[in-house]
Order: structure tokens, then sequence, then C-alpha cells
């Protein structure tokens, strides 16, 4: 016998046990429970659980072949292994070259395994390709549009004011608010390049392809506040064009509904605010590259978190917020963007009628806070490489001082 | 690396060669007439399924008779048949279920 | 095996050094086909998808195609294989000389073809206002027949080469010294020559087509084009002069593989066009 | 007349005997030699040179990426540096590393195993190898180029439509991508031309197509895949090349093009492609499994026939890469049930493996352990791939960490295993040395471990929502653990790549030297000496069985026998033929190189200017002409080896020949 054989021996155990170590060691919080945000394991929704029933069945499929097909394979090398000199250098066994019998069984096993397969993914090809029949009627539809890097929304079914006299369907942005319990019909277009919508506790994901009109339905069990991404790579920041997938109870959508669906707020300056104290502002923070844009007591429960943001903030300052209205103007903003009700029609990105009560900004990436609302618009470049509103400006020359930030930020903010 | 001689027999009551003349010229003229027939029919208010069915045979024909005689696979190993085959046909599927997913109604293209 | 094959008469179908019996030249040509097939096949689907869904408001092909140009040029390629075949049978019987004239009919009838493409292509562009980029038909049309004459031309380029080739002296033959100038001379006279043909046929065709009547039409011509012309007749004196016999050249019975493979590609194209003939033409006049 | 003892011969001692304008080189030594060389085992070794070198880079851009994630939030890198990262370390592995290192062993080992002297076109076959090369260059320069115009590529490996076009990556990296990969299927389709008329009609005497080693077969039907599917690539990036120069609209929306028609192309070249990549590893394991076990090849016509049904269905599936795109309910269950049945022909041959083992005596050395590996992890990235091949289930894992998961388990636990399993298993006849078992099973088990620790995570981390191709992540989702043990797994990964390139280069100028056949094969290549003379076979075998070698080690006399007489004849016919050298290949490959940076490099970004683009892709193209012109010129000769009892060359004349 060699005489290396037990030093590799060593080796190798000690390799595994490492290995095993660092597994084990696994009990990050859910490194195991698999019930992150964005979980396919942990669902809520009857397409993710469809999907992940099939997933399932793979899995003990699968599995037990692995157990069998594994076992014949350990078995097999452990039990024909030469183990010394001798019969490292015995003659030859048997040249035996086949079984015929056993070949055919082995391959009518497989093959009933991947009927077992077969039956519960068609199944489910067909149920989750569309709403049931009978769930049509009930069904919201809603429109998803892909923009390099983030989402636009589209409710076609709701018609938002614009001023007094004219009406347009109402858009939104990065955080679709949908009713819980009911499949909603999600149409999926894009503006330039191939994106992917995914919110995996609610369902797979489908692409929004140019010149192709695709679709996908989903459902919330329950009023919950829901994270997606998107799936397929679109360019430089595509690691960072994030959405949300807020639920509600059909009281709260329909409250919300109506809420959207006002033009912008203005903030009045009244008699009151005058005696007021002014509200202080932190100073500014410099981020670096990259920094996360999320806190950790968000997480803990987003859904209220995403409540508060629907109330306007107590002590606002209306001649900051009025400031800010001006020089969103000033900067050229509203040439991309929208605030019905305040003379700001762009349509290059998301609208902000009512950004503030939206939790997140810049596509899901940052939490919609006077913080990161100050990293965003002081170098949205820097928050998300190549982004069009980095590029406008450069090209606008656009450039802030910190009071005239604080301005736009007051004013954002107050668009509830 | 010498010819066989039964190789060279077999060449000599293979009466084709004498003929090959002939049968290139003969299906020349057959060819340049399916053509014809072909350009006349799309203009004959046939059925639109006939005519379709017809230029196809007709151009299934004129490519069988070029690869079978022109190109001799006829006269040549089966292999060489078998190996233009596994390209033609699997071309001819890829494209087959081309046409299919993209006549599937879902990817109908945006209406503009 | 050269020696050898100088005194024994060669079987065609059998090539004793290879397993099969095919030799490998051919098996070579039969595999290249099999994947140009799926070249053609990926192309012609692209351009079916995109005429199975025309985009709004794009051109209609029955608006744009002329098809009595193309019967002709596809009736020309007919010819053209039929000359290449018989250029095979020539060279397997030996006969040099007459696989000679095969050959140069085939190039000439392969460039009549070419011709009428830019003249197609020409039209299509100025007359009938499809380009390259202005739609999708343009796209799709112009590179699946742009890439079917790039397969012509090469294939006419091969087989000018082979043409210069069969001139190539035996050894022993006294002036072979100095074939290989003469050779690339040669080759650059015929291709220039073939070109020049091609440029005067095109200036004829034109002359006719735009100026009133037969004669304003031939003089235009004359005056337009003498230059090429003359080049033209020069080129084809000098032609002769290099195909004037010389002795004993290395060209035989031996090199019908050669010629062989390059008549498989040839027919190939042919084939190829068969079925775009077909399918991008006459299914639209349906 | 005794000359040298090698076969290596100088070029004045065999001037050839009539006076010519360019005479052949027949330099075997130093660059010149290796420029001009024909010979299918240097062709091999360099094809292996480039291609271990390539897996380098590719490991080394994977590290980077590793460590970029190692961390949530990380700015190491930027999002550019990271997409470019990705992209090139996908193409690079892909097209730069595993590829040519199976074609290494086309090359070195078929012609051995089937018994033959080359390849059936030598000079084509040098053609393919530096036009691979130029390939490996125009996808590589752009890092060394400003990044703001040029920089590699950064679209993705599958670079999907619309986002490569003009509009929205203005900058030449897609033009390298483009070309390079457009060079690179010439020469992969060039090559398997080449091995394709090679197996068929150069097998020796007595080599029937069911005697073939099954290394050999799969070379086969590889060799189909890649002449069958790189063309609607090459259509493609035809496509995508006009739409990007010349403005045409194949993908171009506005003028109702269909960016979903590049999917389908890519992915039906795609798909077959991921069978060329596990092909040849099957054949490997094919020859290495019953040579340790002693025993042939359990089931060798089945074996044989799921590969060829592997390779047939495999142009079949392609749309399971495109389950998301809304192909409808049909198609989408059509190409999910279409793909299961791959699992079948598969599993037959995974099922004949444990057979071969079966009632064998094994003898673990360092091929079998890699060889074992592979079984193990191909299986497990095969149970993952019938997990996508599940449909809705695909819907969660499509473009997640769970794809990553499964295409690692089957190109590095599969082809890269077999692929270093093959490098151990061959080396003693490649070099006449061999690797010590202490240094090679350590690395073995290091790439193993280090192996799973980075891939058995992502199959979590897919699970749990991560998708691929992103430079940064936050840290609430869960990510952070897995992440972080896979990056440590890819240090020990890229520790145990480390050590196995160390004992290589060591073996390779100090191993232990070794006599001919030290594994007791069982297949032709192993009758030769090692390193195996130029012209391979002194007398070209006779085949009796199908593992030829076995047979003849048990049949001395006979075949001793045989092989006097037919020496006999064969000298009587004028020796061993010998193909000369030839520069040509090299100067075709040349100009295709120029002309294609030329196209590449100075494409016009937006409006006209063709200038330099049009001069230098001119040059380019002179280049290749004279290089095709002077080789077909040149003609098929070379001249003749004979040899004495002993192997040694006793005389040659450089008689032309046919
Ligand atoms: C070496 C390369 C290789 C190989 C061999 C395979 C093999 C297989 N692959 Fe994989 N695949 C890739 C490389 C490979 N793949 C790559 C690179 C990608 C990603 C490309 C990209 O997006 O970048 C990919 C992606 C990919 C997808 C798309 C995923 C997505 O993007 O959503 C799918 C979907 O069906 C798939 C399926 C399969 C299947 C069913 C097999 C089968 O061939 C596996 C068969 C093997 C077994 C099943 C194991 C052994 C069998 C038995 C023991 C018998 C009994 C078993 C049963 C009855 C189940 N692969
Ligand atoms: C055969 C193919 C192959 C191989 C072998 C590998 C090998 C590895 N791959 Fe690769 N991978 C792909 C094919 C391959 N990959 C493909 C096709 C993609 C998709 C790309 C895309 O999305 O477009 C991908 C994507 C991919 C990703 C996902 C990136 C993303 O989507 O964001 C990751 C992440 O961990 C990864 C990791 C690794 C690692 C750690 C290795 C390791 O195995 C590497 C091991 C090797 C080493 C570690 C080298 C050791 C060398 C040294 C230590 C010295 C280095 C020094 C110098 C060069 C001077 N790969
Ligand atoms: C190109 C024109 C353009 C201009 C000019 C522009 N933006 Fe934007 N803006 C965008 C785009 C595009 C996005 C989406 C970026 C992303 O998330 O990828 C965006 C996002 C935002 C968001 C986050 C919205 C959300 O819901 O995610 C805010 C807030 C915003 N811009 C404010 C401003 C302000 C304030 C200015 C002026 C100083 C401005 N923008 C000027 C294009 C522009
Ligand atoms: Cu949008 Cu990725
Ligand atoms: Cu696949």
């Amino acid at each position: 016998m060699p005489k290396f054989l037990p030093t590799l021996a060593r080796w190798s155990r000690l390799c595994v046990a490492l290995a095993g170590i660092a597994l084990l060691a696994g009990c990050d919080y859910n490194f195991w429970q698999m019930d992150g945000h964005q979980s396919t394991i942990v669902v809520d929704g009857p397409v993710a659980r469809e999907q992940l029933k099939v997933f399932y069945v793979t899995v003990w499929v699968t599995s037990v072949i692995f157990v069998l097909v594994g076992g014949a394979l350990a078995y097999a090398t452990l039990k024909f292994r030469a183990r010394n000199e001798a019969e490292e250098h015995a003659a030859p066994p048997e040249q035996s070259h086949g079984n015929p019998l056993v070949e055919l069984s082995l391959i009518g096993a497989s093959v009933l395994a991947l009927v077992i397969i077969a039956v519960p993914t068609l199944r489910a090809i067909w149920y989750t390709y569309d709403i049931p029949e009978a769930d049509k009627a009930n069904a919201y539809e809603v429109t998803a549009v892909g923009y390099q890097w983030w989402f636009k929304f589209e409710y076609p079914a709701e018609q938002a004011a614009v001023d007094a006299n004219s009406k347009t369907p109402l858009i939104s942005a990065n955080e679709l608010v949908i009713p819980a319990g009911r499949p909603v019909q999600v149409h999926l277009r894009t503006v330039d390049v191939i994106h992917s919508f995914w919110v995996p506790k609610l369902a797979g994901k489908v692409d929004m392809i140019p010149n192709r009109a695709n679709h996908l339905w989903l459902q919330a069990d329950k009023p919950g506040y829901y994270w997606g991404q998107c799936a397929e790579y679109c360019g430089d920041s595509h690691a960072v064009m994030r959405f949300r997938v807020i639920a509600l109870a059909p009281d709260e959508f329909n409250q919300w509904l109506e809420q959207q669906l006002q033009t912008a707020r203005t903030v009045e300056a009244s008699a009151a605010d005058a005696s007021r104290p002014k509200p202080q502002f932190a100073a500014l923070r410099s981020f670096g590259q990259n920094e996360a844009g999320v806190t950790e007591q968000f997480d803990i429960a987003p859904l209220e978190s995403w409540r508060a943001k629907q109330e306007p903030e107590r002590n606002e300052d209306p001649a900051l917020i009025a400031r800010g209205r001006e020089l969103f103007a000033a900067k050229t903003c509203n040439t991309c963007h929208t605030v019905r009700g305040h003379a700001a029609a762009g349509i290059l990105g998301p609208d902000l009628t009512h950004v503030g009560s939206r939790s997140t900004i810049a596509g899901g990436l940052l939490e919609n806070n006077r913080e990161q609302l100050h990293r965003w618009i002081s170098n949205p470049a820097a928050v998300k490489p190549g982004n069009k509103m980095g590029k406008a400006y450069v090209d606008n020359r656009i450039t802030m001082t910190p009071e005239e930030e604080t301005a736009i930020v007051a004013y954002l903010e107050s668009l509830k | 690396m010498s010819a066989p001689s039964h190789a060279v027999a077999a060449r000599h009551d293979d009466s084709h060669d004498v003929s090959k003349f002939q049968i290139y010229v003969q299906i020349a003229m057959l060819l340049a007439v399916i053509t014809g027939i072909e350009i006349v029919i799309v203009y004959i208010p046939f059925a639109k399924w006939i005519v379709v069915t017809t230029l196809v045979v007709l151009s299934a024909v004129k490519f069988l008779y070029v690869i079978f005689y022109f190109m001799h696979l006829r006269w040549d190993k089966p292999f060489c048949t078998i190996l233009f085959f596994i390209g033609l046909v699997l071309a001819g599927g890829t494209a087959w279920a081309l046409l299919m997913l993209f006549g599937a109604e879902a990817s109908l293209p945006l209406a503009k | 095996m050269s020696a050898h094959a100088a005194t024994a008469t060669i079987d065609h179908h059998h090539d004793p050094s290879t397993s099969t019996g095919i030799p490998n030249k051919k098996l070579l040509m039969w595999a290249f086909l099999a994947s140009d097939c799926m070249f053609f096949g990926a192309l012609i689907s692209t351009h079916l998808i995109y005429r199975l869904h025309p985009p709004a408001g794009g051109l209609d092909p029955k608006v744009v195609f002329s098809p009595e140009l193309t019967s002709f040029s596809t009736f020309i390629l007919l010819m053209s294989s039929l000359m290449m075949a018989l250029a095979v049978t020539a060279i397997q019987k030996g006969n040099v000389k007459s696989c000679r004239w095969s050959l140069l009919t085939t190039i000439f009838f392969g460039l009549i073809f070419l011709g009428c493409q830019v003249y197609e292509f020409n039209h299509f562009v100025h007359e009938r206002n499809m380009t390259l980029s202005n739609s999708l038909l343009g796209t799709t049309f112009y590179t699946l027949t742009g890439t079917h004459g790039c397969h012509v031309a090469i294939g006419v380029l091969w087989l000018s080469l082979m043409y210069v080739r069969s001139f190539k002296p035996a050894p022993g033959n006294p002036w072979g010294r100095s074939w290989l100038s003469h050779q690339l001379l040669h080759a650059g006279v015929l291709i220039l020559t073939l070109l020049l043909t091609l440029k005067v046929t095109l200036g004829l065709v034109h002359s006719l087509q735009t100026e009133p009547g037969l004669g304003a039409g031939i003089s235009h011509f004359f005056s337009s084009e003498f230059l090429f012309l003359a080049a033209t007749l020069i080129g084809y004196g000098l032609l002769f002069w290099f195909a004037r016999p010389r002795g004993a050249v290395q060209f035989t019975e031996a090199n019908a593989i050669d010629v062989e493979s390059m008549g498989l590609y040839w027919h190939f194209v042919d084939i190829v066009w068969i079925v775009i003939f077909t399918a991008v033409y006459l299914l639209e006049y349906i | 007349m005794e000359l040298a003892k090698s076969a290596y011969l100088t070029r004045e001692e065999h001037a050839p005997a009539q006076p010519r304008l360019l005479a052949h080189p027949t330099g075997k030594t130093g660059l010149w030699g290796w420029l001009i060389t024909v010979d299918h085992k240097r062709i091999g070794f360099l094809y292996g040179f480039f291609a271990l070198f390539f897996f380098l880079v590719g490991g080394f851009e994977a590290l980077l990426i590793r460590t970029q994630l190692m961390v949530p939030n990380n700015d190491l890198l930027t999002a550019q540096q990271y997409n470019t990262l990705f992209t090139m370390h996908g193409t690079t592995m892909i097209f730069l590393a595993v590829m040519p290192l199976s074609s290494a062993f086309f090359n070195f080992i078929m012609p051995l195993q089937i018994g033959a002297r080359d390849v059936a076109f030598p000079r084509l076959n040098a053609f393919s190898l530096w036009t691979f090369v130029a390939g490996a260059i125009i996808l590589n320069i752009g890092w060394f180029l400003p990044q703001a115009t040029h920089g590699a590529p950064d679209g993705g490996w599958f670079g999907y439509a619309p986002l490569t076009s003009k509009t929205f990556i203005p900058k030449h990296s897609i033009d390298y991508w483009v070309m390079g990969l457009q060079l690179l299927g010439v020469a992969s389709i060039a090559a398997s031309l080449n091995f394709i008329v090679t197996i068929i009609n150069m097998r020796a005497p007595g080599m029937t197509m069911m005697r073939l080693p099954v290394f050999t077969w799969m070379t086969l039907i590889t060799s189909f895949l890649i002449i069958l599917s790189f063309p609607a690539i090459t259509i493609a990036l035809v496509e995508l090349m006009m739409d990007r120069n010349f403005g045409t609209g194949f993908f171009e929306v506005s003028l109702g093009g269909m960016p979903i028609l590049w999917q389908h192309l890519f992915w039906v070249f795609g798909h077959p492609e991921v069978y060329i990549l596990i092909l040849p590893a099957m054949g490997i394991i094919s020859e290495i499994l019953p040579t340790f076990s002693r025993k042939p090849l359990f089931g060798y016509p089945i074996v044989v026939f799921s590969g060829a049904a592997i390779g047939f269905l495999g142009f079949a599936v392609w749309s399971h890469h495109m389950f998301t795109t809304g192909m409808g309910t049909v198609a989408t269950a059509a190409f999910a049930l279409a793909t299961m049945a791959i699992a079948v022909p598969t599993g037959v041959k995974i099922f004949n493996w444990i057979g071969t083992l079966w009632g064998g005596h094994l003898q673990m050395r360092t091929p079998m352990m890699f060889a074992l590996g592979f079984v193990w992890m191909f299986m497990i990235g095969g149970f993952s791939g019938v997990m996508h091949a599940a449909a809705p289930a695909d819907a969660q894992q499509q473009d997640s960490y769970f794809v990553i998961a499964h295409f690692h388990y089957v190109l590095i636990g599969g082809s890269l295993f077999a692929l270093l399993a093959g490098i151990h298993y061959w080396f003693p006849l490649m070099f006449g040395r061999k690797v010590s078992e202490f240094w090679g099973k350590l690395s073995f088990w290091v790439i193993f471990v280090g192996f799973n620790v980075t891939f058995f995570p992502m199959h979590f981390l897919g699970l749990n929502g991560m998708p691929r191709r992103t430079f940064t992540y936050d840290p609430n989702l869960g990510w952070n653990f897995p992440n972080l043990l896979a990056t440590i797994g890819s240090y020990i990964l890229g520790l145990g790549v480390l050590i196995y390139f160390i004992v290589m280069a060591y073996t390779y100028f100090r191993g232990q030297r070794v006599k001919r056949d030290i594994w007791d094969g069982r297949t032709l290549e192993w009758s030769l000496p090692n390193p195996p003379p130029e012209y391979n076979f002194r007398v070209i075998p006779t085949v009796h069985a199908r593992d030829a070698w076995w047979y003849e080690k048990h049949h001395r006399e006979e075949i001793a026998r045989e092989n006097a007489e037919h020496a006999r004849e064969e000298d009587a016919h004028g020796g061993i033929h010998m193909p000369f050298g030839s520069i040509w290949p090299f100067v075709t490959s040349l100009g295709i190189l120029i002309g294609a940076i030329g196209f590449s490099a100075f494409a016009p970004i937006p409006g006209p200017g063709i200038g330099p683009k049009l001069g230098i892709s001119l040059v380019g193209g002179a280049v290749m002409l004279i290089g095709i012109y002077f080789w077909s010129l040149e003609g098929n000769e070379g001249y003749h080896l004979h040899l004495d009892k002993d192997g040694n060359v006793i005389e040659d004349d450089a008689k032309a020949h046919h």
C-alpha cells in the first residue's frame, strides 16, 4: 500500500469535517428556514404555491433516485475497491460486456420517474398561465412597464384627476398596490430592453419583452408587503432595479385609490404655521457607493411603515415646500417627472404625484426618507450607475446647493 | 495504393457513365420546365392551399433531382445522403418549429 | 498515389485509401453542406417569421419584386448547374479541355446571376425605395439573398482558380519554372475580364432601358462604355493567349475529386436558390 | 543510412527534389516550428495550452466576482466592471477554456485511438487552431483599450437583444463579442468537419464504427453538434452585426423587429452547446472508468446510442431557456417534456458507468478519483436540470442563483472534472511523466470540497430569491451567509486549482518518468511509446476487437506476425507518408484577425465614417486571400519516412506524394 494513503485520508477527513462545520454553522437566521423577503419556498399566493408544489415533486423524485443511484455507486466503489498492493495487481476480473435486461428496466424506471414529474408539471403550466375561468370576473388589471431601471405601474381602470376637468388613467411607480385576495392580471410591457417582473412570494417571473404582449397573474392571500426585483439582465444597474408589491384589504385598497386619484397635495401656508417652530433638518451625511438604502427597523414591520407613509407629516414647513415646488420647475425636474396638478408632466421618469406616500424610491432601492431623498437627488448617478436622471444632471447642468436640496426634499415629502 | 481490380471492373458495367451527358441535359430541361410551371401557377386563381402545396412539391422535386443527379448522390455511397439529410432534416425541423412558435397566438407582436 | 493515378483508371466512386471508400474531400464537402443547411435554415426562418408578422405599414413585396428578372436568373443558375455537372463528367473521363470549357461557362452563368442580383438590388433601392435599413422587408430580403449572393461569388472565385490551375504545367514541362507568376497573372486577368464583362453587360442593359429606342440605346452604350468595352476585348484576347496549348499539365483525371467537391458546393448554392425562389418570391404572389 | 534518433528532421536534409518558388517549411523546432506545425499532437498541445491559460483568466474573473459578492453592498467593483466580468467569465470559460480543452483531447487522442497517422486535413487543423487564437484575442482586446468607448464585452454571455444594440450599448465592447464569437465559430466548425472526416474515413483496418472507443464516438457526436448548431449563432451574430453597423432592423422595434428572435436563434445554438461541453467529458469518463476498473465498459452499444440520442434531442429543447418569455402553454409543455426526456439517455450513461465499476478491480488512482467525482457531481447537476425542466418551478428559478448552481454543477462538476481527469489520465502518454499520486489526490480533494462549498449554497440562494448578474444585494434578504460561504468556497477551489496547476507544471519538467502503457490501458493510444513519435504508428494496426490494445496484449504473437507483414507492404508502397509543415494556415488566420479587428474596433459609432474600418478590413482580407491562395497551391504534398525495426528513421525521401 502506497505510503501516502494514510496522509491523504487524514487530509480528506479534515476537509470534509471543515466543510461540515461550515455548513452546520449556517445558522444564519434564514439560511435553512428559507424565509427571506424574496423566498420562493415560504410563499403567500396561489401561483407561487402551485409552482412550489411542482418544485417539491421534483425534489422528492430526484432525492429518491439520488439515494438509489448514489447508493449503488457508493456500494460499487467501496465494495470493489482494490484495498492493497495484491488486489491492485491481481488478474483482471471477468471481461463482461453488459446486461440488456438490466439496462432496459432502468430505462423504464427512469421514464416512470419522469412521468411522476411531468403530470403535475403539465397541470401547473396551464394553471399558472391564466386566471382560472371562475375567478376571471373578479380579477383586477394593471399594467407594469419596465424602464432602465425602474418600473411604471398603470391602473387602466382608475381615472385620476389631472386638473379640475380632465382625467387620465392612474399611474404610479416602483410600488404596485393591489387588492389582497383577488387575482391580479399584470400586463407586461417595456419601453427599452428586456426586463423581468418577479415577486417571488406571489408568483414566478415573466419577462417584459419589446414588441411582445406578455402577461402574468398573481394573487396575494392576505394583506402584505412583498419584495420584487427585475430578473433579466438589463444593463448597468440591473442589480438595483427593484420594486415592491403592497397587497391591501379591499377597504384599505379603495381608500388608497381614492387618495391616489387626487391631484398632488398642495401645502398652504396658514396663520398657525407662523408660530410653529421650524423643523430641524439633520446634517446631511455623505453615503458610500453601494451603501445600503434600507434600515433594519423598516424590515420588522414593512407594511406598518408603508401605512405610516400615507399620512402627511405633522410639522411641515409650507414656505420651504413652496420653495421646493418652484425649484422643481426651475431645475427642470418637471421635464421628466409628472406631478399631476403641479404643472409637471414629464414622462421619462417616475410619476411623482404621490411620491411621498411610497415607502421606497429609486426603484425600491432606497427607503423613502429624508436622508435617502437627499442622497438620491444630490447625485443619482452614484446610486444607480448609468441611470437617465444622472445623465440629465449632466446634460441639463443641474446642480444644487444643500439649501435647495432641502427645499426639494421637503416638497417631495409633502406629496402624499 | 492500388485500386483493386474488381473496382475497375465494376466501373465498366456501370452503364450510366456512357449516357450521363444526356441524363444531365434532360434533367436540366426538366428543371427549367418545372420552374416555368411554378412561375405560371402562382398567377392562376386556384385555392391558396393548392398553389402552396403544388409549389412546395415542385420545389422539392427540383431539389431532389439536383442533389440526386447533379450532385450524384444516386451513385454515391448512401452515407453521403445520410450525412446531408441529417443537416437538412434538422434545419427543416428547426425552421418549422420556429415558424410554429412564432405563429402561436401567445407570441403575436404588440399591436401598434 | 498520383503516379499510380496516371496509369490506371480511377474509380470515382471509391477511394480505397479511406475507411468508407468515400474520398475525404467529398465527405468534408457533404458535412459542410449539412452545416450550411443550418445557416440558410436560420436565415430563411428569419425572413419568413417577419413575413408572417409584417410590421404595420411595411413594404409590400408584390410591389417591390419583379418576377421576370428573378425567373431569368433562376433559369441561368440552373444552366450553370448543368455546366458544372458536365465539367465534372468531363474531367472524370480525363478530358481536360472540355472540362475547362464547362468551367468557363459555369463561371459565366454564375456571373450573369450575380449581375442580375446587383441589378435587382440597385433597382429595388433606387426605383422601389427599399433599402437595407428603411424596412424590415429590406433588412431580411437583402441579408438573405445577399448571403446567397456571397456564396455564388465565392463559388465564382473558386471556379476561376480551378480553371487557372488546370493550366499548371506537369513536372518536366520545360516552361514549368515560371508558372507561379504566370498563373497569378492568368488568374488576375480572368477575374478582371469577367468583372469587365459584367460591367459592360450591365451598361448595355441600362442604356437600352433608359434611352428611347434601340439605336439611341446602342449609341449611348458605345459612347459611355467605350473604354470598358475595349478593355474587355483586350482581356479576352489575353485569355486566349494564356490558354494556348503548351505541353502536358498536372491537371488530370486524378483532380476529378477537386472539381467534384467544388461542384457539390455549386449545386448546393443552386438548390438553396430553388428554396429561396419559392419561399421568398413565388409565395408572395398567391 | 542512420539519421538522427528522433524523427525530427531539419529542413536542409529534406530539400525537395524540384526547385520551387516557395519551398515547404519543414522546421521542427523553435517558434517557427510551432507556427507551421500540422502535427495533430502539437496542435492538440497548443489548444490545451491556450485553454488552460484562459481557464486561469476565467477563474481569476470568477474570484473577482465572488469577492465582490462576499458581503452585501460591497463596493470593490463598479456595476460596469462587474457586468463586464461575468460576461467575460461566462464567455471565456465556455468558449476559450472548456471547448478548446476538449478540442485539445480530440486532436491529441482521437487519431491515436482510431489508429491514424494524422487527421484528414492537417493544415485545416492548424487553421482552426490559429483562428481560435484570433477569436480569443478579439474577445479580450477590449480590456486593453479605453473603457469608455471600447471595453471588454458586457452584454451577458447570451447577449440578449436589444440590450446589445447600438442604442443601449454604443461602445465597441459588443462588436468585439460579435466578432470574437464569429471567429470562434469558424474555428470550431472547421475543426469539427475535420474530425468528422477523420473519424469516418481514417480508421485503421478492422476499426468498425461499433469498435470505436467511446471517447472517439463522443468526439464524432460533439463535432456533429458543432457543425449543426454553430450556424444558428453565426446567423444571429450576423444579424446583430448588421443591426449595429448597417442600421438594419432585425431586432429593432421601431422597424417592427422582434427581439425575442435573438433568443430563439441563440438557444438553438446554446442548448446543443451545453452538450458540446459535456459529451467529450462523458467520453473521457467512459475511457477512465473501464481502465481503472480493469474491465470493459458496461453496455457499450447503449452508451454510444444514448450519446447520439442526447445529441439529437439536444436540438429539440432550446426553448427551456425561455420558459419565462411567455411562449404560451402548448409550447412550454412541449419543451418541458422534451427536456425531461433527455434525463433518460443521460441516466443510461450513469447506470452503465456504475455497471462498469460493478465487479471490477477498482484502482483508486487520481484520474479515477476525478472520474468518480464527476459521476456524483454531474448527477446532482442533472437533477437540478430536471427541476428546471419542470417549467412552473423554473418560473421561480430562472435567472436566479439556482441556475448558477445547476450549471456550475454540470460544467465544473461535470465537464471540468472530466477534463482534469483526462489531463491526469493522458499526461503520461503525452509527456512520458506521471503526476505524483499524493499531490494529484490532494488537489482533487481540495477542488472537490471547494467546489461544493462554493456552489451548493447557491441552490439555497436561488430558492431564497437571489437573482443572478447582480453586482450588489441588500443585507436584509437572508443571502449574506450563503454568499460568504460561497466566496470562501471559491477561494478553496482556487487554491485547489492552483495546486493542480503547480503540480502539473512541476511534473512536466521534473515528474517521475514512466514507461509506456502505465495504466494497463485498453485503447490503441496506449500501444504507443510516450511521447508518441510524429508518425504515431510504425505500422498501422489491424483491429480485432473493441478494446483493441487490450486484445493485442492478449494475442501478442498473432499481432506481431500481422504487423511485420503490414510493415513490409507499406515499405513497398513508399514508406510512411508525412505531410509538410505549412505557414499558410497561420497567415490565413492572421489575415482574418486583422480584418476582424478592423471590422470591430472601427465600426462606426453612430454615423457612416467607414474609412479606417474599411482600410484595415481590406488589408486583413488581402492577407487572408494570400494565405488561401498559397495554401491551395501547395497541394497536399509531403515526404516519406522509412523506419528500422527499433523505430529509428533509416531513410526518407522527399518525393512528393498525393
Ligand atoms: C454541461 C452543461 C450542461 C448540461 C449537461 C446540462 C444538462 C441539463 N440541463 Fe442545463 N444548463 C446549462 C448547462 C448544462 N445543462 C447551462 C450553462 C445553463 C444556463 C445558461 C444560462 O442561462 O446562462 C443551463 C440551464 C438549464 C435550463 C434553463 C434554466 C433557466 O434559465 O431557467 C434548463 C431548463 O430546463 C436546464 C435543464 C437541463 C437538463 C434537463 C439537463 C439534463 O441533460 C440533465 C440530465 C441528467 C440527469 C437527470 C442526471 C442523471 C440521470 C439519472 C440518474 C437518471 C434518472 C433521473 C431521472 C429520471 C430524473 N438547464
Ligand atoms: C465551464 C464554464 C464555467 C466554469 C469552469 C466556471 C467556474 C466558476 N464560476 Fe462561473 N459561470 C459560467 C461558466 C463557468 N464558470 C457561466 C456561463 C456563467 C454565466 C455568465 C453570465 O451570466 O453571462 C457563470 C457565472 C458565474 C457566477 C454568477 C455571476 C452572476 O450571475 O452575477 C458566479 C458567481 O459566483 C460564478 C462563479 C464561478 C467560480 C467561483 C468558478 C470557479 O470554478 C473557478 C475556479 C478557477 C479558479 C479559481 C482559477 C484559479 C486561478 C488562480 C488562483 C490564479 C489566478 C491568477 C491569475 C490568472 C494570474 N460563475
Ligand atoms: C431624464 C430626466 C430626469 C430629470 C431631469 C430628473 N429626473 Fe428624477 N428620475 C428620472 C428617472 C429616469 C428616475 C428613475 C430612476 C431609477 O429609479 O432608476 C427618476 C427618479 C426620481 C425619483 C425617485 C422616484 C421613485 O419613485 O423611485 C425622485 C424623487 C426624482 N427622480 C426626483 C427628481 C428631481 C427632484 C429632479 C430635479 C432636480 C429630477 N428628478 C430630475 C429622470 C429624471
Ligand atoms: Cu430590468 Cu434587469
Ligand atoms: Cu439548455
